[in-house]
């Protein structure tokens, strides 16, 4: 472990690409040299291997974690293309660690999950995986927006092939469909991150995408004074222009597709129904979280006023999505599709909770975004297995499974009583925390999401009852055989964060809580430095700027 | 010599030419040659303008010309995968008329 | 992490010992693929049920030896939930609390719980079901336990709604045990998600308490400082949206109310009670134990827990009152007509719920405690006696296939006469004392309408008598109606079935003594401070200001009630042991009030008519495939691809001709066109 | 004025070579060759034939067959012998000679770029056979012309790439300047010397020494470039485009004539030049091997011319003359050898005709352009 | 006037006539691509005419060398006959054609307006091989890599695109 003490984070990140690659080439090697290639098992062992190592290591990164600090930790910062302020920047806080981790977790879970799961094109299966978790990592380590943005886009790619490649019937639609939705969001991200960019080039007069600075004297985006209207053209003030709201309204967009928030949200049961059981655990347990993720990391601390001004829209789109969710997810007929609902609703739960803006809702949202990782993620695994076995989802082919299956069943129960958010079970600290943050900040939305527990209720069990109990009616399901060695294993491992989440949230707590008390920090502070100047303060402050810097002319050609 | 306008007329005239050749020869060769046409006409441009700053004594300017040369490289690339294209198009559906030829919209 | 064992330690151990026994049931079930003997699953969950109520004791002896005479005692375990700093810190602790109320919970709860264990250990293993189904069975039950314990344990609203959730989980698992069976799944989830509803009122009340705490800069969750810090907020109102008539309330009545929420829909009260009879498709011991003796009294442990709470929201107490008295009632008269031996029992916890509420409500926090109590015994009682008497008739429960069983099982008519009779209130026995508390109090205290509260608890308490006799009656006397293959093997059950039977019936009777109203203390025995429990009990539980009645009135009151527990005990007499033909004539005169009656009013119906099928309806063909289907996907996100098509096929498409030249002329037109604007 | 002179030399050049060419094949394959064509009894050893033959040529119809274009058909003989002949215009036939105060440059035109002008030259006589076949409508005219121009940009390519080890050798692409350069001496060990320091015995040094002529310089791209010149004439062994035995004349078969003349005058008029370039790029040019243009003057006007009394300008005409009869003897030499590979060698397929150039020829020239380009770097000549 | 210019308009007034000619010769490819070619040289004229002379030699090389017979062996081994190839019927082509020429013929007076200085005498050396080659080894020596590149390239695809069956 010695060399790559440094590179920790970046070692997490790039491990399992650089696996995927090196078995690549060893292979073409392999083929090359006249053999057909490397057998399908070394692939799989060695995806699995490497992914285990990564998750290795990123229990290393717990550990050593620093909960007492705020700020980044485990910080590399290299130039890339310094001249327009591209930076190869990662670093991770206490939000960050924990979607580190969620990702590390499960996807060596998928890969044992799907271990005969995927029967064709594995080598391809697997690259794609180890591809896919670097993208993710990837994503939830950038520091610099412009990776971010890079690593955002490069997750579709092998989410793309994995939806297409070895799904269901309708899985290029699905693809498509999932493709095109987070792209068309994303594009609206990417300028506005341009328009922020060349904000803080006007302003300090140097092309910088970092987030942050990483030494005290250089500015960051984050030291960007993002305008809150009139931006002037020609001596007049726009009246419909507002920046922050404008630039707020794009970032929240390409998120809000991606969480997916209540209007946008039709890609995502297509893209779970026809996703095999792997891709649909790495897209409900970490690809939806990206969402929720660059809400708190980019769109909020970036524009602090605007996100207060949308709070009321996100509020009651949040809440209408826990309900209407919980609504559609209950009348469902195949189980896949329901659970992509109930991913509504609980992400509605996340979404709440951040724009509580206050301590508690937004732990709880952290912490909801991981447990909705684990819990969803399970019941995505689980309702794998039964596809498995009777290649079918539909809650009317079953009905009494847990007769032939109760160790199945009893697994499907803690799965879904954790998704039910009960106590001593994970999904009951993220929603209370939510519930109890959204009720300090805007108490009737919050008790309208309150409901939404009992519907959760109603829709999860209802669904229990349906596939698991009963009579054996259909005779096909009368010998169906009980978890494996290998699925158990699976579902324990999941079991395992399940319950320590429940039991003892604090390890996790503890870690989010600086960041997420930085964060409202952050927000306090960058609402101060936006609203105090009104805007031909700004506008004379960078005069000022301009003539004591001759680079900040903000007509000039943004160059090196 | 002549004004350097004069050149410019001339490579205008051609590249005109050229692109009047594209638009109104359905023979893919002769549009392909007309795309010749206009590359030189271009040429001829450049090559007229390196010669109205040729540099000072002992330090030619070139670039012009250099360009032109680059030109001519990327000309016979053309001709040659174009060409390449040609035959095998003729291979498939015994024409050179680009009329015949519409696959370019899927 | 987790902190140090001391004196209080020992707390601890009253819950986990049941979840340890739980979680070792769990771990074998799904992980080992043998079959544990049963012998093994019998001496691991008795003997940690046993071995809690052994804690239980401990912990309650130490209660009263406590020296520093404040009568708790706090049991620290772990932090469990912590988050924020500062005023808007919130940290909810896994910290058990033990005062004489929870005292006393716990010690019921062991303790029935216990004799419970040990009854299905017999009646389970008639059951003729597998290894694994029997260790599931304890498994749920350990788990009961322990989740039961955690909530009257807890020491804060968090940690008791992790108990309160989590009861509601095993009633569910325990219901649904016979889970083959499509009806006792509905039944088991028609519970959970009922409790839900409740919970939903419950996490209202915490949250709005809570942020309210905040707003004073007092955040807490823990019962004691809640009550410390209670009096900051009494006077804080809430603002009522317009549509709901504006105005403002008393914020301690909302919360109280939100709080009562959670408690009708564990106690099954009036609307929320539908799931306590479905509830019966359980396995009878759970019957007794879950939905007769501990979980359903949650809701009144809750508001009693929160007396305090309620004691200043006076609003709150009165719907408390109202709702408990017309429960009362209404499930009363509903036990009349029923004909499944346990539904009849239900219908009757239903109503004796709502006894307890009147008392809670009417401030007699005492009597409900003590009714609770008195309750647990009787009750479980009766529901092992029908137990029992189920076992002997070989899983029969209608009443209309019984009859004349005094003959073959004598030990248990005589087990379940006395609690018959102490349910209905027969002087002496404790259902006597404890009902009369609450008329008592329900008479004495000076929320409005208070007689009328008296009248219907007297009223329930002669209909009481009524539908106890009468089931008495058809289960025991009068010809044998059973089938004949049946009336054959009718035998008494075995001697782990009556022992547990014989303690309780001790209980049900002298339980009573240990809260002997003060009126028989003076009168009858001459005690003084003749009720203890209310004594023990005082410290931790509110008082209500209450009119004060001399002995004189109180002795009206208790003959008031015996003559309606006699009047009951006549009618039923005479309908099912003198002319026992008649109920069905007058069923046959009376049809439709009859089959109201039969069908339970058509509670059930109506909530499926009002919530259950327009919920779906509109889920299923308004969100689902309207809005998602057809306008979500379909117009906007359908629409903007048709807009894109067609943008393509009908306008685009020309330009897309193929043909390279048209591609050049639109190039070279856009290069003239560029020129043109240059040179302009 | 130079012009004209080798206009007519050219001229009566080509007629003459087939002579050769018909008395050298014979005296290959022991015959007597054409000895038949007198004026009266006198025979010159065959020379009328070549005269006899111009006399039918220009006398025999000219015939366009059906169906061929016309103008084309009509200008492409033409087209083929217009670059051969123009070709000459930058080959030195000898140095730059002082008469007095008159400089006399035995080359028609002289520019910077003089061997581009060949390059361009050969390049454009292309266009004559491929127009020809093509025009004649006729499918053996048509496969001929094929041929033709797919060898003829093949080996163009390669040909010039052969000679650029020149042009690094000589730092120049003038003629003129060339041959220049060629004209004297260099020692064949003295890389030794510079590579590995030291000096080498004197007799090594003194007698070990060569002219300096391309084809000792350049000895690969010597036979590169004569190969793919020749192959660029179209004559055998790379005669493929008018292989009598599959495409009955090739591209020229519809021809009769004077134009069927002038396609096989403009071959040996390339014949040639290509002895012209080779002798001017590889073979010294003018210069007489061992005696230098100084030397020549030196000692004939300061010695020979001392004594006898003439100046300055006979020492010059003196050596003009030497030169001019070098370089004919050099010419002819070549001419000789490309009579003598034409009759020695059989003709190549097609396949082994494009492989020489593609995988042969072509890296073997860049290797070439490598090697040489290395040691001008490391010889720092 | 001086001989250069004489040569000039001559070169010009060639070019154009034979471009024209390629252009307009519907009937006979191989007559278009000799108009072609006899435009290429015309241009290359021009270039010696502007003191490129290596890029003259050049422009015949290539072009006329190479390219335009490449042109004509891709006629002669599809043997195509002349008469099958009337001007395309589009008529937006023909239109944009025709506007084209009006637009750039309306332009050309405004080009000979002479707003350019005359051109100035060049220095030694200027448009020969040296002056060039150095440019193209110093300055350009990216350019020339990235073209060479491009021309492998080139060759690669058109050996593929023309290969009857890949093997």
């Amino acid at each position: 472990m010695g060399p790559i003490e440094p590179f920790l984070l970046s070692f997490v990140t790039f491990f399992p690409l650089l696996a995927g690659v090196g078995l690549l080439l060893i292979a073409a090697l392999a083929s090359w040299i006249g053999t057909k290639g490397l057998p399908d098992s070394l692939w799989k062992s060695v995806g699995l291997a490497s992914t285990l190592a990564t998750f290795g290591v990123s229990v290393r990164l717990f550990v050593e974690f620093d909960a007492t600090r705020t700020g980044f930790q485990f910080v590399e910062h290299l130039s890339w293309i310094p001249e327009y302020g591209v930076n190869y920047f990662v670093g991770i806080d206490g939000i960050s660690l924990l979607m580190v981790m969620l990702t590390t977790f499960l996807v060596p879970i998928v890969f044992i999950a799907s271990w005969d799961d995927i029967r064709e094109s594995i080598p391809t299966f697997v690259f794609f995986m180890l591809f896919l978790e670097t993208g993710m990592l990837g994503a939830f380590v950038s520091l610099n927006v412009f990776q971010f943005y890079l690593f955002f886009e490069v997750m579709l790619i092998p989410m793309y092939f994995i939806i297409g490649i070895w799904g269901g019937p309708r899985r290029i639609y699905a693809a498509v469909k999932f493709f095109l939705f987070t792209m068309f969001g994303s594009l609206f991200m990417l300028v506005a991150v341009l328009v922020t960019y060349l904000l803080h080039f006007e302003q300090f007069g140097a092309l910088q995408f970092d987030l942050v600075s990483t030494t005290g004297e250089s500015k960051a985006l984050l030291d960007t004074v993002i305008p809150l209207s009139g931006q002037i053209v020609d001596g007049e003030p726009v009246v419909w222009w507002k920046t922050q709201t404008w630039l707020f309204a794009a970032f929240g967009l390409a998120f809000a597709i991606k969480v997916p928030m209540f209007p946008f949200h039709t890609w995502l049961p297509d893209a779970h129904v026809e996703a095999p059981t792997a891709g649909s655990v790495v897209l409900a347990g970490v690809l939806l979280k990206m969402g929720t993720y660059g809400f708190v990391r980019f769109a909020i601390p970036l524009f602090p006023v605007a996100a207060l001004e949308f709070t009321p829209i996100i509020l009651a789109l949040s809440v209408v999505g826990i309900l209407y969710g919980s609504l559609v997810a209950m009348v469902q007929t195949d189980i896949k599709r329901l659970v992509a609902y109930s991913s509504v609703a609980h992400l509605g739960f996340v979404m709440l909770g951040m724009f509580a803006l206050n301590e508690q809702g937004l732990n709880g949202s952290v912490l909801q975004m991981v447990n909705h990782g684990v819990s969803t993620g399970a019941l995505f695994l689980l309702v794998g297995m039964l596809y498995e076995r009777r290649h079918t989802r539909l809650i009317s082919d079953f009905g009494g499974i847990a007769k032939p299956m109760p160790v199945y069943a009893a697994f499907f129960g803690l799965v879904t009583l954790s998704s039910i958010g009960l106590p001593m079970l994970n999904g009951f600290v993220g929603e209370f925390l939510i519930l109890m943050g959204g009720f300090l900040a805007h108490p009737p939305s919050a008790a309208v999401a309150t409901f939404g527990v009992v519907l959760a209720a109603v829709y999860m069990l209802w669904m229990y009852r349906r596939v698991m109990f009963g009579p054996v009616t259909n005779p096909e399901n009368r010998s169906l055989i009980d978890l494996g060695l290998r699925e158990k294993l699976v579902m324990v491992a999941m079991a395992v964060p399940i319950l320590w989440l429940g039991i003892y949230p604090n390890t996790f707590l503890l870690r989010i809580q600086p960041s997420v008390i930085e964060l409202l920090h952050q927000v306090e502070v960058r609402t101060a430095l936006t609203t105090l100047p009104s805007t031909e303060d700004v506008a004379l402050l960078a005069a000022a700027d301009t003539a004591a810097d001759p680079a900040a002319d903000p007509n000039r050609e943004p160059q090196p | 010599m002549v004004p350097i306008e004069h050149v410019i007329a001339l490579s205008a005239a051609l590249f005109t030419i050229g692109v009047g050749g594209v638009l109104i020869r359905r023979n893919l060769i002769v549009i392909l040659m007309s795309i010749e046409l206009m590359l030189n006409a271009a040429n001829v441009a450049l090559i007229g303008f390196n010669r109205m700053w040729p540099g000072i004594e002992g330090a030619p300017r070139m670039d012009g010309q250099v360009f032109v040369l680059m030109v001519i490289t990327v000309a016979a690339c053309e001709v040659a995968v174009g060409l390449g294209i040609l035959i095998s198009m003729f291979r498939n559906r015994d024409s050179v008329n680009i009329d015949e030829v519409n696959l370019l919209k899927w | 992490m987790v902190n140090g064992a001391t004196e209080e330690s020992v707390l601890r151990l009253i819950p986990l010992l049941p979840l340890a026994a739980a979680a070792y049931h769990g771990v074998m079930l799904g992980l080992v693929r043998r079959p544990t003997p049963r012998t093994v699953t019998i001496a691991i969950s008795c003997g940690a049920v046993l071995a809690s109520f052994v804690a239980s004791c401990v912990a309650f002896w130490s209660l009263i030896q406590h020296p520093n005479g404040s009568h708790l005692l706090v049991d620290n375990v772990f932090s469990w939930i912590g988050s924020g700093v500062g005023v808007h810190a919130f940290s909810a602790d896994v910290a058990f609390l033990l005062d004489p109320l929870s005292s006393v919970m716990t010690l019921v709860i062991t303790g029935v719980g216990s004799l419970i264990h040990i009854y299905s250990v017999a009646y389970m293993d008639d059951d003729q079901r597998d290894d694994k189904g029997f260790q599931r069975f304890f498994c749920y039950l350990n788990l009961f336990t322990f989740s039961m314990l955690i909530l009257v344990l807890a020491d804060n609203l968090v940690l008791m709604f992790l108990g309160w959730e989590g009861v509601g989980l095993c009633s569910f698992l325990l219901i649904g045990f016979w889970y083959s069976d499509e009806w006792n799944a509905y039944c088991g989830s028609k519970a959970f998600i009922v409790n839900r509803i409740g919970d939903f009122g419950f996490l209202l009340g915490l949250f709005l308490l809570f942020s309210s705490l905040v707003d004073v800069g007092k955040p807490a969750v823990e019962f004691q400082d809640i009550e410390r810090n209670l009096a900051l907020i009494t006077e804080a109102t809430l603002a009522v949206p317009e549509w709901l008539g504006g105005g403002e309330w008393l914020l301690v009545n909302v919360i109280a109310l939100c709080f009562f929420v959670g408690a009708v829909g564990k106690s099954a009260q009036l609307p929320l009670y539908v799931w306590l009879p479905d509830a019966m498709a359980g396995p009878t011991p759970v019957s007794a134990l879950i939905h007769a003796a501990t979980m359903v009294t949650a809701g009144v442990y809750l508001v009693c827990r929160m007396g305090f709470l309620f004691a200043v929201a006076p609003f709150a107490s009165m719907v408390v009152a109202w709702t408990g008295a017309l429960t009362a009632v209404f499930a009363a008269v509903i036990a009349i007509a029923q004909t499944d031996i346990k539904k009849v029992l239900a219908y009757s916890t239903v109503s004796q719920l709502g006894y307890m509420f009147l008392a809670a409500g009417c401030g007699g926090y005492t009597a409900a405690v003590f009714h609770v109590a008195s309750h647990a015994f009787f009750k479980a009682l009766l529901f092992l006696g029908a137990g029992s008497v189920i076992l002997a008739l070989h899983h029969e429960q209608n009443l209309e296939n019984m009859g004349g069983l005094w003959r073959r099982t004598p030990r248990t008519h005589v087990v379940f006469l006395i609690g018959v009779l102490t349910i209905a209130g027969f002087p002496g026995l404790s259902g006597f004392f404890s009902k009369d508390e609450i008329l008592v109090a329900a008479f004495a205290s000076e929320i409005p309408g208070h007689t009328w509260l008296y009248g219907i608890g007297l009223a329930t308490s002669g209909l009481t008598a009524f539908y106890m006799f009468r089931l008495h009656f058809l289960t025991f006397y009068g010809e044998s109606r059973a089938s004949a293959d049946i009336r054959e093997h009718i035998d008494e059950p075995g001697k782990l079935i009556i022992y547990p039977l014989y303690v309780l019936a001790f209980f049900a009777i002298f339980f009573g003594y240990a809260g002997l109203p003060q009126v028989w203390g003076d009168l009858v025995f001459g005690v003084d401070n003749s009720n203890s429990l209310a004594n023990f009990l005082m410290p931790t539980l509110a008082v209500v200001p209450h009119n004060q009645l001399d002995h004189t009135t109180e002795v009206w009151l208790a003959a008031a009630a015996i003559t309606a527990g006699v009047v009951g005990f006549g009618f039923a007499w005479f309908f099912y042991m003198m002319r026992p033909q008649l109920p069905e004539r007058i069923a046959a005169a009376l049809r439709i009030p009859h089959q109201l009656l039969v069908r339970k009013f058509y509670v059930d119906e109506a909530y499926d008519l009002l919530f259950v099928r327009p919920l779906v309806a509109i889920s299923d063909r308004v969100l689902f495939r309207v809005i998602d289907v057809a306008v979500i996907d379909g117009l906007a996100v359908g629409g903007i691809a048709r807009l894109v098509r067609a943008t393509g096929t009908n306008l685009l498409r020309h330009a897309q001709s193929g043909f390279a030249q048209t591609y050049i002329f639109f190039m070279i037109a856009g290069a003239v066109a560029i020129v043109w604007i240059l040179l302009r | 004025m130079t012009a004209v002179i080798l206009g007519v030399v050219v001229g009566a050049f080509a007629p003459v070579i087939t002579w050769i060419e018909r008395k050298q094949s014979a005296v290959m394959q022991d015959r007597i060759g054409a000895n038949r064509a007198d004026i009266g009894g006198i025979t010159i050893l065959g020379l009328l034939h070549p005269l006899a033959d111009v006399i039918k040529l220009l006398s025999k119809e000219d015939v366009v067959p059906t169906g061929a274009n016309r103008v084309l058909h009509l200008i492409a003989p033409v087209i083929a012998a217009v670059p051969a002949i123009i070709a000459y215009g930058v080959i030195p036939f000898g140095s730059t000679y002082v008469f007095g105060g008159e400089t006399i440059s035995l080359v028609v035109a002289n520019p910077d770029w003089g061997f581009l002008y060949i390059f361009v030259i050969g390049s454009i006589a292309t266009y004559g056979t491929v127009i020809a076949g093509w025009a004649s409508n006729n499918n053996w005219s048509l496969l001929g012309s094929l041929r033709a121009s797919a060898q003829m940009i093949s080996y163009e390519v390669t040909m010039g790439l052969s000679v650029v080890g020149c042009f690094l050798v000589y730092e120049t692409l003038k003629l003129t300047d060339m041959a220049m350069a060629q004209d004297t001496t260099f020692r064949v060990f003295g890389f030794v010397e510079v590579l590995f320091g030291g000096e080498l015995p004197w007799w090594v040094s003194q007698f070990a020494v060569l002219p300096q002529w391309g084809i000792f310089l350049q000895p690969l791209g010597f036979l590169m470039f004569l190969t793919c010149i020749m192959a660029e004439n179209k004559r055998p062994p790379f005669d493929l485009p008018e292989s009598e035995s599959e495409l009955v004349a090739g591209y020229f078969t519809e021809y009769s004539g004077m134009r069927f003349g002038l396609f096989f005058m403009s071959e040996f008029i390339e014949v040639v030049v290509i002895a012209g370039l080779i002798t001017t790029v590889f073979l010294g040019g003018w210069a007489v091997p061992f005696l230098s243009q100084e030397w020549i003057v030196d000692r004939v006007g300061n010695g020979f011319g001392a004594f006898a009394g003439f100046g300055d300008g006979f020492a010059n005409g003196f050596c003009m003359l030497v030169h001019f009869a070098t370089f004919l003897v050099k010419v002819v030499a070549v001419i000789w050898l490309q009579m003598a590979l034409r009759w020695t060698l059989p003709r190549f397929r097609y396949d082994q005709v494009m492989d020489l150039c593609w995988k042969v020829m072509l890296p073997l020239s860049l290797v070439n352009i490598f090697v040489t380009a290395a040691l001008v770097l490391l010889l720092g000549e | 006037m001086e001989i250069s210019a004489v040569l000039f308009y001559v070169f010009a007034g060639l070019a154009v006539i034979s471009a024209l000619a390629m252009v307009l010769n519907v009937r006979n490819t191989v007559a278009a691509a000799m108009s072609l070619v006899v435009t290429m040289v015309s241009i290359g004229g021009i270039f010696v005419l502007l003191d490129a002379y290596l890029v003259a030699a050049l422009q015949i090389m290539v072009y006329g060398g190479a390219i335009v017979v490449l042109f004509l062996f891709v006629v002669m081994l599809l043997n195509l006959r002349t008469d099958d190839f009337p001007p395309v019927g589009l008529r937006l082509a023909k239109l944009g054609g025709g506007l084209l020429v009006v637009v750039v013929v309306s332009a050309i007076p405004r080009l000979l307006g002479g707003v350019f200085p005359e051109i100035p005498a060049a220095p030694t050396g200027y448009g020969g091989y040296r002056a060039l080659g150095i440019a193209l080894y110093t300055d350009y020596v990216l350019l020339v890599e990235m073209v060479s590149l491009l021309l492998l390239a080139a060759i690669v695809g058109a050996l593929i695109l023309a290969k009857r069956k890949i093997d």
